[in-house]
């Protein structure tokens, strides 16, 4: 078939190396045994097996063994090749072999750590050692192709995590697109008063950064925009932006605000969705005060004139600027990208799906965001905290996990809730004088001054409960019971049922993927673990990476996280982008598919089976040809060629028809 | 005893003594020329005669059964591999089967065109025949030394001019078949309600060409037939020799006017005494048609319902029948075409009236029905309605039972087809040509066998004479049994009574 | 629609008005209902904790007899719901058992193989009949009637098959179908005292007491329920509360027999009389 | 057969879903069945019919097929492609005799390391409850028919001499 | 003539069709007859197997040996060919991958004799006789060859050196063959002598194949009007163009039927049926199983329509029980 491959008769040399991984995998697989049987198959020139060979002297026994041996093929049997299927082959070239004459074998992720069985164990690690030396004798010697990257970053998601990641890539001279789906940036973090442990004023530490990423001359900020379509590989993505209309004129709008108090609603009378329903606003409106861009926005399912087209206008009318602009389309912008950021966030988790803690039945039943907003001084209660009705709360009740470590909703720890339990207890007494009782299951305070913190309160007189509250009730079963809320819990540790009546409760709801986050990650072609967080490489070696190269994730929509590991995580992920970025060039995977001409009978099934329009068709010459650039090597149309013709590097029929062989014949 | 008959046995004689002195085996040649074999036990008597010779068919391939659960739209095309001799037999039977299964009355157009392949491929088939697998019996005669016996010797005799004249027009009439039908050897036309593909305007001359050629090399063949055979007394004795004749039923299609028909029509009987015993239309046949099974051999033998099996013996009492050209002559009242018509008196006039009972008159009628299907060739070519467009009527109705039938060159061939509400074989059914022939073709070889050894002699001569048999009959033993024909040389194998082998004779 | 209907013990006795007020309503609603021919005992009670295989076998042999006429049983007492799902998920999920109980019922001629649907008169009437027909069928709306629907701990738990397990509203939602109001309350689920008044009373009654006394607090006129044990520990110990708390003197009442009116049956067919705090004068705003 | 018949599996696994997965598992030190054989590739839709057949013919008795979630492939759409042809495939099994259990095709996503587990367990136990599947040693067992003839006519028949087949 | 090459025809389970193809190169026929000398040819020249028997070992030049081997007449016959012969071809689809006849490995012998002398329509037959490999018949003893279960390619019975594919293989074709073997011109052993590349490549229909078919349905020949231009694949057909072999300039499309994939796979494919499957089914239109499940039912026979030729050399060579 293809001219490069060795001849049947003089069958190429291998070089074979077992890897004992410590005891990892020689606790489990007789590598001895293996690296015996495998000497005897036909080809091998040598065998041996190593303590660890992804170790300098290992690497160096590889590419030593190359000269003195005169290998042709090197096997090496070790652990999972994402992990290291790099490193030998860097062994091989540096031995002077064709790195992709090369084949990974994974005893260890798929033999020795899953099985217990050690006969049946080391006969796996033989069969799989024998397809391998059978396949890479068919290996072809392969060049990685390389592409420049574009200098050009996408970050997504305007929190604290977006707008590090953004300002760190800037910094560094990058022109960076943020895009926002909200009117403004700051996310969750610009709802809160103060952060734990230290409690300093969020607003002071956010919003400087988020003012430098709108006067930053190398960041283009997309608010009220959402990413529809990410096409092309690593070093080349080309990303299409919705952006919604403001019917505002983002460019000449001030935010001073005159078109809100000139609006035909005298009174704000609709939800105010950033203030958690607390407040209430107008159709014409800005988030907060230090919203940025500090533009407003004209809300479209309550502004009369979106609605019906009958109105005054008089919003327009007081803007000096004619920022109007009530005929404003959603427009779809193209942005070409060598790397992309992902700081989608997260949500936090509806409390009305534990109907015993009866939050929307009791008014006195709220969740810590709204706490949040309560305590804030630019909140709707400008600070007070206060009940629905207005009166001051003389006991509150704050319930740990809601929505974390349960079995019925979400098994995880929200990491995050513990802390801000603290903090909220720390504000609410403060702000309001009330009791505060805190029912944690266990108290996590893994942080530096987190644990001190948990100490200040403890001095503060904060009740600490340790329990998990089975229900919110509103009946009394003593006088002293009548007109509160009881909460029934088991104190774990006085080991008996307690029923504690208070004014407010506070529910301390964990935190939750966003809502879209799998279609997110079908557009930008990431993966999700079974909870629904974006998916890293490698939950040690590579946190911030993704299986797809150019894409990086940092910040709450890989997991709960607090503030300080968000912002550090959002450091590494641009960090990692540079890194691509100033690379200059990436090196493709050699795996891709090319059509045998000779041998094309043009019949066109392969045309349309590739997802990236890789493979068109030749009107002149009549057959199908691959653009190696765009072929992304899934093999497809390799598997799909009728007669054959199309051939995938690393891949090809012959190399797994001869591992499936392999595998199978004794 | 004849002359030639005895000059044979003379001959047997001594080359059967040599062999005994050299080690009492004689091999013998493969029963060759005819597409399939068959497997000869002769039982010796006492005195060295014929106790009874058997013909036994060593293969079955089961068509009926693999086929079950295809689609019936394929049976033409899976079952025409029962015989790459008669591909278009079988396909033609099958797409007329699926008329009937899909209850579609073909488009006139799609019926002339099934036609004129169909009458084309009779001629050039028994052109085949005629020339290469039968006639060097005739043309180069049954004493001829074997390695003249064959195509070559043929053309030795009437010369390479012949030769090449009937290889060229045998050529150019399958490539009619080649052109309407996608491909000579097991063509794809055939569907239900007409055919798959039209015919151009544009071909007409050309069509017209070698059907006018067709009909003048059939006269030729005929005239040829005369030169050589006829003018022959020994070959006229030989056929009229009482070793060749039997005594039975024929069958075979006829028109409304009870004139030959290969393609369509309704299936007559005559009794041995030539009056017609029974006239039904294919689809009843079940009603008329019985299959006996012998546990010696694969083939069945089919037999008159309504008279029964009696065993292989002749007469009116007897339920065994024929079919081929011979008897397709003897059921009919005449040919459907002119010049045809005449040959066909003739044939009567020469062999003593009708019905003829001697087998080897079969390659005489084979040439009268060349006739006709030239003939019919020239009419179809010069029919306007050939090239119509509408080739095809689509079916509308659901599939449940459909019988097809046609008179194959070696006769008539019957296909029936049940399905399920979508289509797929449940059952399918098919008595083929030479399988109505095998009981006769049976008692042919037992009679010869008889007819012709004594003292346990047998020989090349005599084989050949015993092949010549059941050549006659072109019979297939690839299509009776729907076997791979082909598969087994001819074993001779004599027997005392007690069934030890005295002497095989095998290859 | 047909189903086969297991009484269980409380509805051939103390739950007599249960079995007939939903007999009656069954029929108004046109289910055909016809009564499992030679059931057992459900296998409740304590025989669970003595021997857990046999009492699966047990309630195992109701499935398997329901299963010939692969028809939904209907199971109206909570306590037999509660058992026959769990035997039916415990067979489904342990095949180790399921091959077990398999053997004793073949032994005895019956076989099981896992396709009956256990089912409450209550799912029945919201998913199956539907509230948009029973509105329809309704003849007497129950105006000014005001009820505390009572679920009791075993019709949710631990399979909230067709209702949420903290704070269901199928049976409210029935109850406005048929005119009445239901009066917020958070008690729904909670504990009614079950066997402890018979083994602790004064745990018992205080958890029954706490019922009723919410109950009437909130401004229901009666208790309206779906379990004949609740039913009965609520409705027959009002005497012993009177003495150790206060006098509550409050009705509890079936579903069935509460729809039952609604549909215009009378009230001796729906049995209202058994109950013994009578019900007749709150349920009178109907009549 | 005295000895448990351990059953031989084929794996071929997605290197996006469910390789990562199987060394999820493997991180995870989850146990299962040591019975499959993974063979990766870079996306399910490689996985041609004539790899599973060429997997029973060389002696597999199961065959098991790991992709991406649909909607979930690393490569937009393989998995719809691998999905449609099995399916034909499967029925193509069926039609030669082959039990459905030997064939399956599973969606197994990066981080379902556990299911990797199950599915292995389960289908491994399955295919021990179908028995040996063999092939070569079918095919072996097949031309035994051929085995007698063959010394007798390579050996070479003297001239003439009768050779019969029963 | 000792100095011309000897040839030798013979035919196993085959339907003579082969024969007929040889004949149909016509006029070539007698070249070849000039060019040559035919030590055996059973269906037109009478010669003796023991003339076969006697020649030396590899005496003969080339053997053409069509049909599939189903009994052991055939292996007998295909083995001392072997022995005498210095190249064996294999003739056509039968014997290269078993053709229509190994249609039978989908089913077991003991299927076929029950239903054709018991319960095919029209036997009569109450005392259920079925041949015998031995039985009497007035005390004569009697004996018949049994049958293989298993029916098989010429291949899997001998070692063979060229194929020529087809069913049958076109004159074309073989006087290609013959011509190569004449001149002494050898291809590697192994080699089907034809076309390496499918047959869209020589169909007139080519161009008329849209890029992307997305097919929602498939039709049955009957069912629809055939036009006689477009791709037949294009028009819901199943036609094995694309994953059959080409030489035969695509015969049947022309006769408006799509291909049957008679002249079977490239070099670069071991199972055509699979294969095919791989190509063409991939891109039909559905995404849920039920819908496609609903398109695969518009082919209601798939072995049969993609093995048609080549169940022998299926993977999988026969049905399991």
């Amino acid at each position: 078939m293809s001219d490069n491959k060795q001849k049947k008769d003089a069958l190429p040399r291998v070089g074979f190396y077992v890897c004992h991984c410590g005891t990892n995998i020689a606790g489990t697989i007789d590598v001895a045994e293996v690296q015996k049987y495998v000497s005897g198959l036909p080809g091998v020139a040598v065998s041996r097996d190593y303590k660890y060979m992804c170790s300098d002297p290992g690497q160096e026994l590889i590419a030593r063994d190359i000269k003195e041996h005169k290998l042709e093929r090197l096997v090496v049997a070790a652990c999972s090749p994402n992990l290291h299927e790099e490193t030998f082959r860097k062994a091989a070239a540096k031995g002077g072999l064709n790195p992709f004459y090369f084949q990974m074998v994974n005893i260890r992720e798929h033999a020795s750590w899953v099985h217990t069985d050690k006969k049946a164990a080391t006969e796996k690690a033989k069969d799989l050692a024998r397809a391998a030396v059978a396949r890479v004798q068919h290996h072809r010697s392969l060049d990685k192709k390389r592409v420049p990257v574009d200098p050009n970053v996408l970050v997504v998601g305007g929190g604290i995590a977006g707008i590090h990641a953004a300002l760190t890539l800037a910094n560094a001279g990058k022109k960076v697109t943020l895009v926002e789906r909200e009117a403004t940036i700051g996310g969750h973090m610009a709802l809160f008063d103060k952060t734990f442990p230290t409690l300093d004023c969020a607003a002071c530490i956010l919003t400087p950064k988020m003012s430098a990423v709108k006067s930053h001359p190398n960041i283009t900020l997309w608010t009220y925009s959402e990413v529809e379509k990410v096409e092309g590989y690593v070093g080349n993505y080309k990303v299409t932006v919705k952006r919604k209309p403001r019917f505002v004129k983002e460019d000449l709008c001030v935010g001073c605000m005159e078109c809100i108090d000139a609006c035909v609603f005298k009174e704000a009378k609709f939800r105010d969705k950033f203030n958690q329903g607390l407040g209430k606003r107008k159709p014409v409106y800005i988030d907060f005060p230090q919203a940025t861009p500090k533009v407003v926005l004209v809300d479209p399912e309550t502004c009369i004139q979106l609605k019906t087209g009958k109105c005054k206008k008089s919003c327009a009318a007081a803007c000096d600027r004619n920022a109007f602009d009530f005929d404003q389309k959603e427009e779809l912008k193209e942005l070409q990208v060598g790397a992309i950021v992902l700081a989608t966030g997260f949500k936090t988790y509806d409390a009305g799906r534990d109907p015993n803690y009866g939050y929307g039945r009791y008014p006195g039943v709220f969740t810590a965001l709204e706490i949040e907003r309560l305590v804030n001084a630019s909140g709707p209660t400008s600070g007070e905290v206060v009940l629905r009705d207005g009166r001051r709360p003389k006991a509150v009740g704050i319930i740990h996990c809601v929505g974390s470590r349960d079995e019925k909703s979400n098994k995880w720890c929200s990491r995050v809730c513990c802390m801000y339990s603290l903090k909220l207890a720390h504000l609410i007494k403060e702000h309001s004088g009330a009791e505060v009782y805190n029912f944690y299951i266990d108290m996590r305070a893994p942080g530096k001054a987190y644990e001190e913190f948990y100490d200040k309160l403890l001095g503060e007189g904060v009740h600490f409960i340790r329990g998990r509250v089975s229900e919110v009730s509103d009946w009394a079963m003593t006088p002293d019971e009548e007109g509160k809320l009881v909460l029934r819990v088991e104190d774990t540790l006085a080991g008996f049922v307690r029923r504690v009546p208070v004014d407010m409760v506070v529910l301390s709801t964990g935190l939750e993927p966003q809502t879209d986050a799998q279609e997110v990650r079908r557009r930008f072609n990431i993966g999700c673990g079974t909870e629904g967080f974006f998916q890293e490489r490698h939950p040690k070696l590579a946190p911030v990476n993704t299986f797809t190269d150019g894409i990086y994730i940092a910040g709450a929509c890989q997991a709960p996280r607090d503030i300080p590991d968000t912002v550090a995580q959002a450091g590494a992920a641009a960090a990692e982008a540079l890194s691509l970025i100033d690379a200059g060039f990436v090196e493709l995977e050699p795996n891709t598919s090319h059509v045998l001409e000779e041998e094309c009978c043009g019949c066109k099934s392969c045309v349309p089976l590739c997802p990236y329009s890789a493979i068109t068709f030749d009107e002149t010459k009549k057959k199908a040809v691959i653009n190696e650039v765009l072929c992304k090597g899934c093999g497809v149309c390799a598997a799909a060629c009728p007669s054959g013709s199309i051939v995938q590097n690393l891949f090809d029929d012959e190399e797994i028809f001869s591992e499936i062989k392999g595998v199978l014949s004794k | 005893m004849e002359k030639m008959v005895q000059k044979v046995f003379d001959e047997g004689q001594r080359k059967a003594n040599q062999s005994y002195m050299r080690g009492r085996t004689v091999t013998i040649d493969p029963i060759t020329r005819l597409e399939g074999h068959g497997k000869i036990e002769i039982f010796m008597n006492d005195q060295g005669g014929v106790d009874r010779a058997y013909l036994q068919i060593p293969e079955l391939r089961g068509f009926e059964v693999f086929c079950q659960g295809r689609p019936a739209e394929d049976m033409p095309q899976l079952t025409s591999r029962i015989c790459g001799v008669c591909p278009t037999a079988h396909h033609m039977a099958g797409a007329k089967a699926l008329d009937a299964l899909y209850q579609v009355e073909p488009s006139s157009t799609g019926r002339k065109i099934r036609e004129l392949v169909y009458n084309a491929f009779m001629f050039e088939d028994h052109a085949l025949h005629v020339y290469i697998l039968g006639g060097p019996d005739f043309i180069v005669g049954p004493d001829a030394p074997k390695e003249l016996r064959n195509v070559v010797g043929v053309i030795g005799k009437v010369g390479l001019d012949v030769g090449k004249k009937v290889i060229s027009t045998r050529r150019r009439v399958r490539e009619i078949i080649n052109y309407a039908g996608g491909k000579v050897i097991h063509p794809v036309l055939g569907l239900p309600g007409g055919v798959a593909k039209g015919i151009a305007s544009s071909e007409l001359p050309k069509l017209r060409e070698i059907a006018k050629d067709s009909l003048e090399f059939a006269k030729f063949t005929l005239k040829v037939f005369h030169d050589i055979v006829l003018k022959n007394d020994a070959y006229v004795k030989l056929i009229t020799s009482d070793a060749f004749t039997h005594k039975t039923y024929y069958m075979g299609m006829v028109d409304k006017n009870n004139k030959v028909n290969f393609y369509d029509g309704e299936i007559r009987v005559v009794t041995p005494e030539g009056k017609e015993y029974d006239r039904f239309q294919a689809k009843d046949y079940l009603d008329h048609i019985s299959e006996h099974v012998e546990p010696w051999s694969y083939i069945k033998f089919p037999f008159l319902k309504k008279t029964g099996w009696k065993g292989f013996v002749e007469g009116g009492e007897s339920g065994v029948y024929a079919v081929a050209p011979m008897a397709r002559l003897n059921a009919a009242d005449g040919m459907a075409t002119p010049e045809a018509q005449k040959a066909y008196e003739e044939y009567f006039k020469t062999l003593g009236g009708k019905p003829v009972h001697h087998t080897l008159a079969n390659h005489w009628a084979r040439v009268v029905e060349m006739l006709q299907a030239a003939e019919r060739m020239v009419e179809l070519t010069n029919d306007p309605e050939l090239t119509g467009r509408d080739i095809r009527t689509l079916p509308t109705k659901t599939p449940s039972v459909g019988v097809g039938v046609v008179e194959a060159p070696r006769g008539t061939l019957i296909h029936h087809y049940e399905t399920d509400g979508k289509g797929l074989i449940r059952k399918a059914n098919l008595i083929v040509a030479t399988l109505n022939n095998s009981a006769r073709i049976a008692m042919s070889v037992d009679k010869a066998a008889r007819g012709l050894i004594k003292g346990g002699v047998v020989n090349d001569g005599l084989l050949n004479m015993v092949e010549m048999a059941f050549r006659a009959y072109d019979p297939c033993f690839g299509c009776a049994t729907h076997t791979l024909p082909g598969e087994l040389p001819l074993v001779v194998t004599l027997r005392d009574l007690k069934g030890s082998v005295i002497r095989e004779i095998r290859r | 629609m047909k189903y086969l209907y297991f009484p269980g013990c409380s509805l051939k006795g103390s739950g007599k008005a249960y079995e007939e007020s939903f007999l009656a309503v069954a029929k108004a609603v046109g289910l055909e209902i016809r009564e499992l021919e030679d059931w057992n005992c459900c296998g409740a009670t304590a025989y669970m904790s003595v021997d857990e295989t046999r009492s699966y076998a047990l309630a195992g042999r109701n499935l398997a007899i329901a299963e010939r006429e692969n028809l939904d049983i209907i199971a109206p007492c909570n306590a037999c719901y509660l058992v026959l799902n769990k035997t039916q998920h415990a067979l489904k999920d342990d095949e180790e058992l399921r091959r077990k109980v398999v053997k004793a019922l073949k032994a005895g001629g019956l076989d099981y193989k896992g396709t009956v649907r256990v089912r409450h008169p209550l799912d029945v009437l919201i998913n199956d009949v539907g509230l948009d027909k029973i509105r329809a069928l309704v003849k007497k709306p129950l105006k000014d009637l005001k009820l505390a629907a009572y679920y009791g701990c075993q019709m949710v738990r631990p399979y909230a098959s067709f209702d949420d397990q903290h704070d269901p509203v199928t049976m409210d939602k029935l109850m406005e179908a048929a005119g009445a109001e239901c009066v917020p309350w958070p008690l729904k689920t909670r504990c009614c005292g079950g066997s402890l008044t018979g083994t602790v009373p004064e745990a018992g009654l205080r958890l029954a007491y706490i019922l009723l006394r919410e109950a009437k607090k909130r401004g229901a006129g009666a208790i309206v329920t779906l379990c004949p044990l609740c039913q009965f520990n609520l409705d027959g110990y009002q005497d012993q509360m009177a003495r150790k708390f206060e006098k509550v003197d409050f009705p509890v009442v079936y579903f069935t027999q509460v729809l039952g009116l609604a549909l215009g049956l009378s009230a001796s067919e729906l049995g209202i009389q058994r109950g013994i705090i009578p019900a007749g004068k709150v349920l009178s705003g109907a009549r | 057969m005295t000895e448990k018949f351990e059953p031989k599996i084929v794996a071929f696994f997605c290197n996006w879903c469910t390789y990562t997965a199987a060394d999820l598992a493997g991180v995870s030190r989850l146990k299962y069945a040591p019975n499959v054989r993974v063979i990766r590739v870079m996306c399910s839709g490689r996985v041609d019919p004539q790899f599973v057949l060429e997997a029973f013919a060389r002696g597999a008795d199961g065959v098991l097929l790991g992709g991406c979630h649909p909607g979930d492939c690393h490569y937009a759409e393989g998995n719809y492609k691998t999905l449609r042809r099995m399916r034909m495939l499967e029925r193509m099994l069926r039609g030669m005799g082959i039990h459905d259990g030997r064939f399956r095709l599973e969606w197994i996503s990066g981080a379902e390391g556990d299911k990797v587990r199950t599915v292995v367990n389960d289908m491994t136990e399955k295919v021990r409850a179908l028995g040996p599947l063999d092939l070569p040693g079918k095919f072996k067992e097949w031309d035994k028919e051929m085995e007698e003839l063959e010394t007798q006519v390579n050996s070479g028949p003297a001239k003439g001499e009768a050779v019969h087949a029963r | 003539m000792p100095d011309k090459p000897k040839v030798a025809f013979y035919w196993c389970a085959s339907c003579g069709g082969c024969e007929e193809a040889v004949v149909d190169l016509a006029e070539d026929i007698l070249k070849v007859v000039e060019a040559v000398d035919i030590v055996l040819w059973p269906v037109a020249m009478d010669f003796k197997k023991s003339d076969i028997e006697a020649r030396p070992d590899k005496s003969i030049a080339a053997s053409f040996i069509n049909g599939a081997v189903r009994t052991s007449e055939q292996e007998e016959w295909a083995r001392l060919l072997r022995r005498k012969s210095q190249v064996v071809v294999s003739f056509g689809a039968c014997a290269n991958s078993g053709g229509i006849p190994a249609l039978a490995n989908q089913f077991h012998k003991e299927d076929i004799l029950k239903f054709v002398y018991e319960d095919c329509p029209g036997v009569d037959n109450k005392a259920k006789t079925r041949p015998q490999t031995e039985c009497k018949d007035e005390g004569r003893t009697l004996s018949l060859p049994e049958l293989r279960e298993t029916v098989r390619s010429l291949d899997q019975v001998i070692e063979v050196d060229y194929y020529l594919p087809g069913c049958p293989p076109t004159p074309k074709v073989i006087m290609a063959a013959v011509q190569a073997l004449l001149s002494g011109k050898l291809p590697p052993r192994g080699t089907v002598l034809s076309p390496d590349i499918a047959l869209c490549e020589e169909c007139k229909r080519k161009d008329s194949k849209p890029a992307d078919l997305s097919l929602a349905e498939f039709k049955r020949p009957h069912q629809v009007l055939i036009d006689p231009e477009k791709c037949l694949l294009a028009q819901g057909l199943v036609c094995m163009g694309p994953a059959t072999r080409s030489g035969c300039e695509a015969l049947c499309p022309a006769g408006n039927m799509p291909c049957t994939g008679c002249f079977g796979p490239t070099s670069r494919v071991k199972d055509q049926g699979a294969k095919f499957v791989s190509s063409v089914f991939s891109n039909i239109a559905p995404k849920e199983e039920k819908e496609i499940d609903a398109v695969l039912d518009g082919i209601p026979d798939p072995i049969g329509s993609f093995y048609r030729y080549g169940l022998s050399k299926c993977l999988l060579r026969r049905k399991l029980n």
